[in-house]
């Protein structure tokens, strides 16, 4: 069975490791800090400004002046700290941010992203995510393997305006995690119940696939 | 060095039609509200404003567009108004996106008398259209220039009476740098207190950056995403 | 995310001949105390060491002079000391002056992945050779590029468990530009507190920037020109 | 009579406007902060990190974490702040700074500068000095006008390695006011009981004289 955006995001928190400092973006990203592993410290950061994000606040408790780039309401763990925009995007642009987490509306075999403008429909704008993609060493994209009208969007060559090339080196999405090199998309696992078969006719892009495609365990 | 103005009036005189302007905040967190009203009243337009986003369709800057004082927005976010879509896409209003870590580091830049450098944001897509591409180390960047504005707007928590401020939280976002770039620098603060009551080590910006300081009437500090969770 | 070592022995782990290292301070102020003299204790040779200064005879990295374990030094002014002389006019020491606003910037560069940027310091002068100069705005700029250290290791008044610093008065300089481009970032404290405790409003170095942090056994503080005047 | 330092520095001082931010070298440029007029405020930048910068502190209250450029120990004015040198030299490339007084081996008649090396002497580095002229708008050489051997420190070219180019406006020295335009130094003032034939005389460079050259006047 397919993942829902929990799922996703339940897998992606697998990625996890103890010690980073790891950005996570607006949608089915924000969602990995409800399944943070045992034993793992890892600190959010949001490139409004803070470090050290916590969960939002009890109600009554919001406060207009701390929040995230999603402009939600939060609150600050202990250790936590503020700064500028520039220092933030400092932290980013310099990789002292050891994973970003990001959303898609496609993504290509040579690692190209795209997720922030649709040709002839209002433009909202990149907000920090070209900074993002640009800077990150280590970045996952967290997607729906397929649009609603079921058209993959792991494709050969994006056909959106680009967000950034040749940076995303893994995805997750309902079906499969997968990694990105050499100009192909590698199969690594599948979610619970779904067939290579499934995957692969989901995937616009070329596809490896190993003999052995082990199902992703979210027991752990 | 006393930068006080008794109220918005004085602090935005010599805002003039096509000009222009930044304005600190992050969505609508840490706006100079106090100013963007005094704005409204002076009924400027053709302004070209810089900030990282253009506010909702009644607060922040989406008051300024309902005015149709805006000629130009330079942000990385917009369009969590209606008002702003429809200037968008009837043509009356033109929009230029920047990534945000390039809009802050510009401002910055501008500030600082840094003409330009290097950025890999950007590359590769249509914001890099028409810029310098550069390899350093491996890595294609593409060349970004220094913003400068005739007027930056900025909000404070705390200020001196020299000019110096302490912002508070996230609310802190892109005010400082925006108030380095500004040719004049107007800062509205919740708390104004004398010259030596603010400890010299937790000053956020300096006052040597701001020309006009006013204690804001009201701050009424709207929310965008309530967001809580249950006790 | 807790970044406490021990000791400066532990802080220092990794430390080898020939690295680059940043070390902050202007000066005798700011300065790592307690890294230098650890450094003198591994005894590694042939280091790179980017900092303002070079310290004097017997404090600071005079003490690192002393013991010819300095292969380069990259500063903006140098020369308080006599070793120091005698091995740069022997040739035993090589020496890169930049002027001191390219230091700290090309140090922040470095930390914030800016490759590089263009300045107007030392147009013209022999700081410029072999160097790009371009106008902006009808001005000749040069190019300058990003630094960057094995180790960088800075010195601060209070710090928290998560590598939160805080700075007092000058000895700020460039103890936090350093802290951000060092692949490895020691901070030495004053006062070592837990997390939580220092307020997020105010602290100058957000601990992301930095990998280890401990408690100075002992700081002199030494006054380089203690200057008075009478009651 | 020629001027000695403090004269040099008295006369600087009338030059201070209400409002400016200051820097001041190291030297001459110091003692300026000794002087300033009546009724104008101004405040010193010290470019190691201080804006407010106060007199040298009574025997017992230095703080060697309070020092200025020169490494001086200081005190702070009310309302002074402490910041890092990027933020520092931002204030100075940025142009914040509405005067630089700064001391110079030679200065010649395009406005170029030399204060930072001897060839063949030891060299101990530009410091701050190469940012400061290059960026800003305003800056006054305090210097003696010929060397202990009565040579002319007023060029045609400067004869050792420059500090910034074409960047000096004014030139106070023991014995005149000079304004640097259009390749030439053109005399302002003589000092009390200097003799234009004097300043001519000690002036290398092209030095335009104009009918009536007032003397300074240091009682104001």
């Amino acid at each position: 069975m397919a993942l829902d955006k929990n799922g996703i995001a339940q897998r992606i928190a697998q990625e996890l490791q103890d010690g980073w400092y790891v950005n996570l973006g607006i949608g089915i990203p924000t969602l990995v800090a409800n399944y943070i592993p045992d034993g793992i410290e890892v600190e959010f950061q949001s490139e409004n400004g803070i470090l050290g994000m916590g969960p939002f606040p009890f109600e009554g408790d919001e406060d207009a002046d701390l929040i995230n780039a999603g402009k939600q309401t939060i609150t600050a763990t202990k250790g936590a700290v503020y700064f500028d925009s520039a220092t933030s995007f400092a932290m980013i642009r310099g990789q002292h941010v050891q994973l970003t987490v990001l959303g898609a509306m496609e993504v290509s075999q040579n690692g190209d992203i795209a997720n922030w403008k649709i040709p002839g429909k209002m433009v909202k704008g990149m907000g920090g995510a070209m900074d993002l993609v640009a800077s990150a060493e280590n970045i996952i994209v967290a997607m729906m393997h397929t649009n609603k009208a079921g058209i993959s969007k792991l494709l050969k060559t994006c056909t959106l305006p680009l967000t950034g090339v040749g940076c995303v080196k893994k995805v997750v999405t309902n079906l499969a995690v997968l990694e990105i090199k050499g100009n192909q998309f590698h199969l690594l696992e599948r979610a619970p119940g779904v067939t290579v078969e499934e995957i692969v006719a989901a995937t616009e892009g070329t596809i490896i696939v190993p003999d052995n495609v082990p199902e992703m365990n979210l027991e752990i | 060095m006393n930068k006080v103005v008794a109220n918005p009036e004085e602090a935005l005189k010599g805002v003039e039609s096509n000009m222009t302007l930044m304005l600190g905040g992050f969505g609508l967190c840490g706006i100079p509200e106090n100013s963007i009203t005094q704005l409204v009243k002076l009924g400027v337009t053709g302004l070209t404003c810089i900030s990282n986003n253009a506010g909702v369709d009644d607060f922040g800057l989406g008051l300024l567009l309902q005015g149709k004082q805006i000629k130009k927005m330079i942000s990385s976010y917009v369009g969590e108004n209606d008002e702003f879509e429809r200037q968008m896409l009837s043509g009356e209003l033109d929009v230029e996106l920047i990534p945000q870590g390039s809009l802050a580091e510009r401002c910055r830049a501008g500030g600082a008398g840094i003409p330009a450098f290097y950025t890999p944001a950007g590359y590769g897509t249509e914001v890099a259209e028409g810029k310098e591409v550069r390899e350093f180390n491996g890595k294609p960047h593409i060349l970004e220039k220094a913003l400068h504005a005739d007027f930056a707007i900025v909000k404070a928590w705390k200020g001196d009476t020299e000019g110096n401020l302490i912002f508070k939280a996230t609310a802190r976002n892109f005010n400082p740098m925006m108030a380095m770039a500004g040719k004049i620098t107007v800062a509205e603060v919740e708390e104004l207190v004398p010259a030596g009551a603010l400890d010299p080590n937790e000053i956020h910006t300096p006052g040597i950056f701001v020309q006009r300081i006013f204690k804001g009437l009201k701050f009424e500090k709207r929310i965008e995403q309530r967001t809580v969770r249950q006790k």
